[in-house]
């Protein structure tokens, strides 16, 4: 637990030297914050499912924005990015490494804490709201619920039975990741990914619970309805399946030799929890 | 045309009989069978019809039924009947009635089934030799197979399922091979025509280039040669006849095996005329091993039934050779030889079936010197034996004589007709070796095994199941004419297609003009369907097939086949003195 | 039958075959059922009815015609149409008849025979249990006969042809119960069948290159042929030969097959088996004689081709020889018969080969009687002897026996060719005219080469008939007591027919009298009225002078007395001491005669055991190991194995499972991101050439920026997919392509080196209309 | 080095859920315990989720929150059930861990 914690305060001090450290005179402008966009305007580009690009008219700016430069956002979101997403990543890690399942489960709710503060850089702020009430808060509790429950100590956490499956798989995931990164390093940019540039005239409810209601109750009304039957579905499943009555004594699964069968459904048997 | 309602009838009777059928309590057996036997004799006399109202005269489709199907896909549920199916469709009906007289006290267990699944059997063979819808073919020859399949199954032999499983497969690999075929032709008329149709007339006119021809050509023909069965893929035979019942086995030899032949008249050739030319060497070559091989293995055999079905390989190798001949002669010989085979053959496989009611063993070792205790059962078996043999008087000797004149003077069609004819001819000769061997097993030297000596001669049931194949068998080979007749105008508009797509040399997709109903009826062809909203993409095969034409030249051998008409005294009606 | 004077074109000829078809179909469906009696009416009657019609026809109809032919008339022939069989394409064959004078002899001795031979059997069979099969089978033999040689067209003939060969089969094998009399049976058949197979590739080999069937058609066909010389005749098929010598070949293979000439010959002696009226019948007077027949009735086809001529007639000589040398030494007294009608068919082929076709049907007409009479006279000796054949075991039957006796006596002395007999005529016929043969191509010392070949046949003839004469009735009985006792004459039915057939052997002689002193020889003429028309071209009969007739003719009748005597002095009571001390120093010789040259053995060896072994190896090797075992079962194999394998990867763990979708996205991810770019070059004439980009189809596709480098410098040329560059000369250029992707802005490159068509040259002179394909 | 640092862009939130959804594919692969890999898949998702809000931001288009919204329901049902499973399957076998759980090979 301590080491974790230590390691995740170091990420955060590194990043914040690296960044004051590098804030030299880049080929851009002075690092002041508020610098004026060049030229004023923006090219707006409106993609609609199939494809297929076309120009929206110009917003009522003086210029035609030029995509290509880049406009110097203030350093402040660039440094919330890197605080949050080190957050998440190192979040990310604990709970995979943790042997003991309630840490991982902790640092879990701290990542989508972390997730939330994304969505809002991304003014996803109905989301973020969602992110922190229902996954932070519901299912995280679900997942604390029955962690207490089963909270048995974990010998040898990691399995590594079938170790050629698993290189292979390791270098499969490195691979992914990479090219996953190295393609998403190249998509369009769009530098007025954090600003509010656009945040005008009808974007002005983007992201906002109002405009992300509206789209849901008339674009997308049916799937609306067919997720909230999902999670119904979904609720009674998990009410049959966790009943005790319902839970057939399955043969007891075969015990890695040494250990007498005998034993394991005796045990269970033995402390059968007494009835919820 | 008139009558349209008359093959959907004949269709529909034996299904309409099955029907029945099921509405009868399953331990009244013997009246399942007369209702069984009843529906076939009722089907008979509806072919006999078909014949009368037949114009022997006219060389296209007649009593034409032709209802809309499945209007999406432009399936029609056309059925028709010409020169050429008009004597399978009747050798069906004579035979399924036969049959199931003889099935009388053979079949035990679960009788009412068998008389279903053979009413349906019958169906779908109806249904195939009259379909003129490549679809309603496909179809009908699927639904042909499954009865088959349960009449091997259920009622055969030891091993049954290893013959029926391994006779399946063998069809469905051809089959399916085949639909493949199918497919691609229906794509490729729908995109050079915009009309998309299974419709035999039509598909007819479509020319494919010629790399297309080969590889559609190759995949009906291995189904059909599967079914003939062609040397190579005839294993399934020997096995699917000995572990089938009697009448199994008869009506698989009867009828089935003549789809095999039937198919490469009515589709194989005629859709893809370069292609065949191309193969002919190789298809004749094939057809004369298999008859030569047929004769030889059948010597060897020690099981009756399955020298019966080696003889079978050997006798519809005649057909191939006949068929290839490409001359009215040749084809005709090739027809005629497979009615007199359904008729012979189906006449082997009942004298065995009355020795293996009373003996219940097909070994030949445990027969001999019977002709003394059963006279006129001998009588009848030399009678079908000789007609097999091919003995001039009898059914057997019209339909070989004339497919090997066909191929003799066929000498454009096949290379080296005349080796290949005198290697055939050969055949005659071990015909005549293993079926006399077989019959002189049987029949002649003293009565070796006592079992024998209290066996009994026919009984009425059997000897009126006899009667009409001997006369079919005498009054064929005595009166061919009539028959010949009927064949001789369908067979001549068949070469006369085969010969003007064979002429036409252009190498991409098009349609050959002065062929199809069009033609014959003189109006222009309009489409009979609407095409479906958005005609489907081009399948991926299609790329792959055009690829290699370019760059392989088409394999012919060296010189390229004469472009002319294949001359020869007899190529056309009424060119010889 | 009243004679039913009707247009020589439809006169009912096939009431002929139809009424003892009609006798045989009696017999053999309701025969078991009828009393014995009536079996024998019926069979005897209809052919005594089949007699009186060909009478009445040849009589009545035939032989005024003939007359007038004589005085220059048209060729004397009644013809009968009566269905078309076959009708397919230009195939057309009839049902037709054709009565003229070769088949009116024919259907004369076959009629005419084949009733004396019914009436024998009547005693013969009359204890046996199955009277109706044998007389319907021989009812039926007699239909096809008479179908055979009434016949019009050659597929007609081989219905007869294989018609006979099937009735030989039934009655050589009638007496089932016996598996040897089941296997000759059966060897006479598929020899037979040998011999139709060359018979049907003759009708194929004619109809594939001369378009007909029939006689006339074909007759009149090859005159044309002949008349145009076309390429057909001088060398079918560029084998140099002409056609008619391959069909000749075939044909004649036939007829060997059917008339048991060497190598075809080895069924007849088996064919003993049969009850004797069925050998005195098939395998002496009629279906033996069927191949000579079919020679005669296409002589015009023969004649066309010397070498096959030549052929005939030296199988028929060697036929003869080595036929008369294994008689030597047999001593079954059916077997004997049947070596003799061997070397006498040799006799027939060889006058046939050497164009004489008079004296060789006249031969066959002369040997028809009493060879049958020979066989019956057999039949009756064995009647006498309890059935049993060995003449060894005989002797001494000439006091017991008379009238057997009496006209055995005649039919020795007619075989052996003594004077007033008909065998010194007919044989003299044959042996003059091979003598004075001389056909187009042949050596001019072929013809007496064969002539001295027959010369010394006949004397051996003469020495194995009257060997057989002495044994069986000179001398002192060698059989034991028992047999001795029960010896007794035949009965009236089976003495009478012997007694005609004695008077024809006496009489028939005298039909066809040599050319000497003007004395006519109907036989000659009659026949000119077929052989006419191209009898003249070959035989110069007529020319030859009366004094080599005469000597050929003391020659023969010497030889036949030197023959006669040397038998006498050998056996004239019993195998006496001059044999044992032969057959001691000839052992060897002996030992090979007396097995047939084991020519039985030969055949055994070179082709029935292969033929078993190869069966049974096609069978085990290709049938069930090749095509079963590896394919058939070997494809179920492979699935099984492949399938096995794939369940050892599911072994439950989740995580496995996982890695394996996992791989399948990465391999999603990468195969669609990195798809490399293509493009295709087409000439657009002159030295302009159009580059068509293909940029795939991702969803990068859309927003690609496609640019083309041709000059090589680095600078973007052109942009686009579709681009037409002239490029400054022909040769190669290289060409490099850059497509930034539309979504991720990957940057693709591909260089190719292209080579601009050479030809360009005088395509750029031309006005570049530019051909475009 | 500099701009990156501090230019943002969104190869940056991508490259993050790349890095968020490699980590939870680890996790999912390693770890024995169910519940671990349970989290691990919520992780997963949850990468999913920036990188659809990513480039809803970059298409100016709001139907990616609704997809977002979508994503985080099925979640929570899959979170469930998945628990309920874990649940169920330790009341039967005691344990949870993953790669003896093969009772379903056969």
């Amino acid at each position: 637990m301590r080491t974790g914690a230590a390691a995740l305060l170091l990420v955060g001090v590194v990043l914040l030297v690296a960044g004051v450290a590098s804030a030299q005179p880049g080929p851009g402008p002075t690092a002041q914050i508020a610098v004026p966009r060049p030229g004023g305007g923006v090219q707006l580009l409106r993609i609609d499912g199939a494809g297929n690009v076309d120009a929206v008219p110009a917003v009522a700016t003086d210029a035609p924005d030029d995509m290509s430069a880049p406009a110097p956002t203030g350093k402040g979101a660039a440094f919330a990015f890197w605080l949050f997403s080190a957050i998440v990543v190192g979040g990310a890690i604990f709970t995979i490494t943790r042997r003991n399942a309630v840490t991982a489960v902790m640092s879990l709710v701290g990542t989508f804490i972390g997730i939330a503060a994304i969505y809002a850089m991304l003014f996803a702020h109905f989301l973020a709201a969602i992110q922190v009430l229902v996954y932070a808060g519901a299912i995280m509790v679900l997942f604390v619920f029955v962690v207490m429950l089963l909270n048995k100590e974990e010998e040898e956490p990691f399995a590594f039975r079938g170790v050629i499956g698993k290189v292979l798989s390791l270098g499969a995931i490195a691979y992914l990741g990479f090219r996953l990164i190295t393609l998403f390093w190249r998509v369009k940019d769009d530098p007025t990914l954090t600003e509010a540039a656009w945040q005008t005239g009808e974007f002005a409810a983007y992201g906002t619970t109002k405009g992300v209601g509206q789209l849901l109750f008339t674009d997308y009304l049916f799937p609306f309805e067919a997720v909230s039957i999902v999670l119904l579905v979904a609720v009674i499943g998990a009410l049959v399946l966790a009943h005790p009555e319902h839970v057939t004594a399955g043969e007891p699964e075969p015990e890695p030799a040494g250990k007498p069968p005998g034993a394991g459904a005796g045990a269970v048997a033995g402390e059968a929890e007494p009835h919820v | 045309m008139g009558h349209s309602w008359l093959l959907p009838t004949l269709l529909a009777l034996p299904l309409v009989g099955a029907l029945l059928l099921m509405l009868v309590p399953r331990e009244e057996t013997t009246f399942a069978k007369g209702v069984a036997l009843v529906t076939s004799l009722v089907t008979f006399v509806v072919s006999l019809l078909v014949w009368k109202w037949f114009t022997p005269t006219e060389a296209g489709y007649q009593l034409v039924c032709n209802a809309s199907w499945i209007d999406a896909l432009g399936v029609r549920f056309k059925l028709g009947v010409d020169g050429i199916s008009i004597w399978l469709v009747l050798l069906t009906t004579f035979l399924v009635p036969l049959v199931l007289l003889s099935a009388w006290s053979a079949i035990q267990k679960k009788v009412k089934e068998f008389l279903i699944a053979f009413l349906i059997l019958e169906a779908g063979m109806l249904g195939a030799f009259t379909a003129l819808d490549l679809f309603v073919f496909y179809v009908m020859w699927e639904v042909m197979l499954v009865p088959m399949y349960f009449i091997i199954g259920v009622w055969g032999g030891e091993r049954r399922i290893y013959a029926s499983i391994k006779f399946v497969l063998f069809t469905m690999l051809g089959s399916l091979l085949m639909l493949v075929a199918i497919f691609y032709v229906y794509v490729k008329y729908g995109q050079t025509t915009g009309v998309y149709t299974f419709d035999l007339e039509l598909l007819y006119a479509l020319q494919l280039p010629r790399s297309a021809q080969y590889y559609c050509f190759l995949a009906f023909a291995l189904a059909f040669a599967i079914k003939v069965p062609l040397f190579p893929f005839h294993t399934w035979l020997p096995d699917a006849h000995v572990e089938a019942p009697t009448s199994g086995s008869v009506i698989l030899a009867g009828v089935l095996l003549k789809f095999g032949i039937y198919g490469f008249i009515r589709l194989a050739i005629p859709l893809f005329p370069h292609a065949s030319y191309q193969f002919a060497p190789y298809i004749v070559a094939l057809a004369v091993i298999g008859i030569v091989y047929g004769a030889l293995v059948a010597f060897a055999q020690q099981d009756v039934k399955k020298l019966i079905a080696y003889s079978s390989v050997s006798h519809l190798g005649f057909c191939m050779l006949g068929l290839y001949a490409m001359n009215a002669p040749g084809i005709e010989g090739s027809i005629f030889a497979m009615v007199s085979h359904g008729l012979t053959t189906s006449g082997l496989f009942l004298a065995i079936g009355v020795l293996y009611d009373r003996r219940h063993t097909r070994q030949l070792a445990d027969f001999g010197g019977l002709w003394a205790k059963m006279p006129v059962f001998a009588a009848c078996f030399l009678i079908v034996t000789l007609g097999s043999a091919g003995l001039p008087g009898l059914s057997g000797f019209v339909g070989e004589f004339l497919a090997l004149l066909g191929a003799f003077s066929a000498g454009d069609a096949i290379p080296g007709a005349g080796i290949w004819t005198a290697v055939a001819a050969s055949g005659v000769i071990l015909g005549a070796v293993y079926l006399l061997y077989m019959f002189q097993k049987v029949m002649f030297g003293p009565i070796t095994n006592d079992q024998n000596r209290h066996i009994t001669d026919m009984n009425a049931r059997e000897v009126t199941v006899f009667v009409p194949l001997l006369l079919g068998i005498f009054f064929l080979g005595i009166y061919p004419k009539p028959f010949l007749a009927a064949m001789e105008p369908a067979v001549l508009k068949f070469v006369s297609v085969y010969q003007t797509k064979l002429a036409d040399e252009a190498n991409t997709v098009h349609l050959v003009s002065g062929i199809g109903p069009a033609a014959a009826a003189g109006e222009p062809t309009e489409p009979p369907t609407e095409p479906p909203t958005e005609p489907p993409t081009e399948p991926p095969t299609d790329r792959a097939l055009r690829a290699p034409a370019e760059q392989a030249a088409p394999p012919t051998d060296g010189v390229l086949r004469g472009r002319g008409l294949p001359a020869g005294p007899s190529g056309q009606a009424g060119s010889a003195p | 039958m009243p004679t039913l004077a009707t247009s020589p074109t439809d006169w009912p000829l096939h009431w002929i075959v139809l009424l003892p078809l009609l006798g045989a179909a009696i017999n053999l469906l309701v025969g078991r059922k009828l009393a014995r009696r009536t079996v024998h009416l019926i069979a005897c009657g209809s052919v005594l009815a089949a007699l009186l019609l060909s009478l009445s026809a040849v009589v009545g109809s035939l032989y005024p015609l003939w007359k007038a032919s004589q005085t220059g008339g048209a060729a004397p022939e009644l013809r009968d149409l009566f269905y078309t069989w076959i009708q397919s394409g230009s195939l057309r064959v009839e049902m037709a008849f054709l009565l003229d004078p070769l088949s009116a002899v024919m259907i004369l001795t076959i009629t005419f025979v084949g009733f004396l031979i019914h009436v024998y059997s009547t005693g013969y069979m009359a204890h046996d249990p199955r009277p109706a099969a044998y007389f319907g089978y021989l009812n039926l033999f007699t239909a096809a006969m008479l179908l055979l040689v009434l016949g019009d067209s050659l597929p007609v003939m081989f219905i007869g042809w294989e018609g006979v060969g099937l009735c030989s089969y039934l009655l050589i094998g009638f007496w089932f119960d016996k598996e040897k009399y089941a296997n000759a049976g059966r060897k006479a058949f598929i020899v037979n069948r040998i011999g139709d197979f060359g018979f049907l590739l003759g009708i194929l080999l004619l109809y594939a290159n001369v378009g007909a069937v029939d006689y006339a058609g074909l007759e009149a066909s090859l005159a044309q042929l002949v008349g145009a010389n076309s390429p057909l005749l001088t060398s079918y098929a560029g084998t140099g030969l002409s056609l008619t010598f391959f069909a000749g070949l075939f044909l004649f293979v036939g007829a060997c097959g059917k008339s048991a000439q060497i190598p075809l010959y080895v069924w007849l002696p088996d064919a003993m088996a049969g009850p004797t009226p069925v050998s005195a019948l098939i395998h002496a007077a009629t279906m033996v004689t069927a191949g000579v027949y079919m020679v005669a009735r296409l002589g015009f086809l023969f004649l066309t081709t010397p070498e096959v001529m030549m052929i005939i007639a030296a199988v028929g000589a060697t036929t003869a020889i080595v036929a008369a040398v294994i008689g030597f030494a047999q001593t079954d007294i059916k077997k004997v018969l049947a070596y003799s009608t061997v070397s006498q068919l040799g006799f027939m082929f060889a006058a046939v080969g050497c164009g004489a076709f008079t004296a060789g049907v006249f031969h066959l007409f002369t040997h028809a009687f009493f060879k049958a009479g020979l066989f019956l006279a057999a039949g009756s000796v064995m009647h006498a002897m309890g059935d049993r054949t060995e003449i060894m075991g005989m002797g001494g039957l000439r006091k017991k026996i008379p009238i057997t006796h009496a006209t055995f006596f005649i039919y020795c002395l007619a075989i052996a060719g003594v004077v007033p007999f008909a065998g010194f005529f007919s044989k003299d016929e044959i042996l003059l005219g091979a003598y004075v043969a001389q056909l187009p191509y042949w050596p001019e010392w072929f013809g007496r080469a064969i002539w001295a070949v027959l010369a010394v046949t006949a004397l051996f003839t003469a020495f194995y008939m009257w060997r057989l004469y002495f044994l069986v009735f000179a001398g002192e009985s060698r059989a034991d007591e028992a047999t001795q006792r029960q010896i007794h004459e035949s009965p009236a039915t089976m003495t009478g027919p012997l007694v005609v057939l004695a008077i024809g052997a006496v009489l028939l002689g005298f039909l066809g009298l040599p050319h000497i002193g003007g004395l006519p020889n109907a036989f000659a003429a009659w026949l000119s009225g077929t052989f006419g028309a191209w009898q003249g071209t070959v035989l110069p009969e007529a020319h030859a002078s009366t004094g080599t007739t005469i000597t050929l003719m003391a020659i023969a009748l010497a030889s036949a007395l030197i023959g006669i005597g040397a038998a006498w002095a050998l056996y004239r009571n019993g195998p006496g001491a001059l044999v044992q001390r032969l057959v001691v120093v000839l052992a060897p010789l002996h030992r090979w005669v007396a097995n047939k040259f084991y020519v039985d053995e030969l055949y055994d060896l070179l082709i029935i055991r292969p033929f078993r072994l190869l069966a049974k190896l096609l069978f085990a090797v290709v049938d069930r190991v090749f095509i079963d075992t590896l394919f058939v079962n070997g494809t179920g194999w492979v699935t099984r194995t492949f399938g096995r394998l794939a369940r050892r990867a599911q072994n439950g763990d989740v995580q496995r499972y996982f890695v394996a979708m996992l791989l399948g996205v990465v391999g999603i991810v990468s195969f669609a991101t990195c798809g490399k770019p293509r493009f295709e070059a087409t000439t657009a004439g002159g030295t302009a050439m159009r580059f068509v980009a293909d940029v795939g189809a991702g969803p990068g596709a859309n927003g690609a920026k496609v640019e083309w480098d041709f000059t090589g410098d680095g600078k973007i040329d052109a942009t686009g997919a579709d681009v037409t560059w002239s490029f400054p000369a022909p040769g190669s250029h290289a060409v490099t392509l850059r497509v930034e992707d539309g979504l991720f802005r990957e940057v693709k490159q591909l260089k190719r080196v292209i080579t601009v068509a050479a030809v360009v040259l005088e395509a750029a002179a031309a006005p570049a209309e530019g051909a475009v394909n | 080095m500099s701009n990156v640092l501090w230019q943002l862009s969104t190869s940056h939130f991508l490259a993050l859920s790349a890095v968020l959804f490699t980590i939870g594919v680890a996790g999912a692969l390693f770890r024995r315990n169910a519940l671990i890999v349970l989290m691990s898949i919520e992780l997963m998702l949850n990468a999913g989720n920036i990188a659809i809000l990513t480039f809803a931001r970059l298409h100016h288009d709001q139907s990616g929150h609704g997809l977002a919204m979508m994503v985080i329901a099925v979640a929570a049902a899959e979170a469930a059930v998945g628990l309920a499973i874990v649940v169920a399957v330790f009341r039967a076998t005691r344990h949870v861990n993953v790669d003896r759980l093969t009772a379903l090979k056969h």
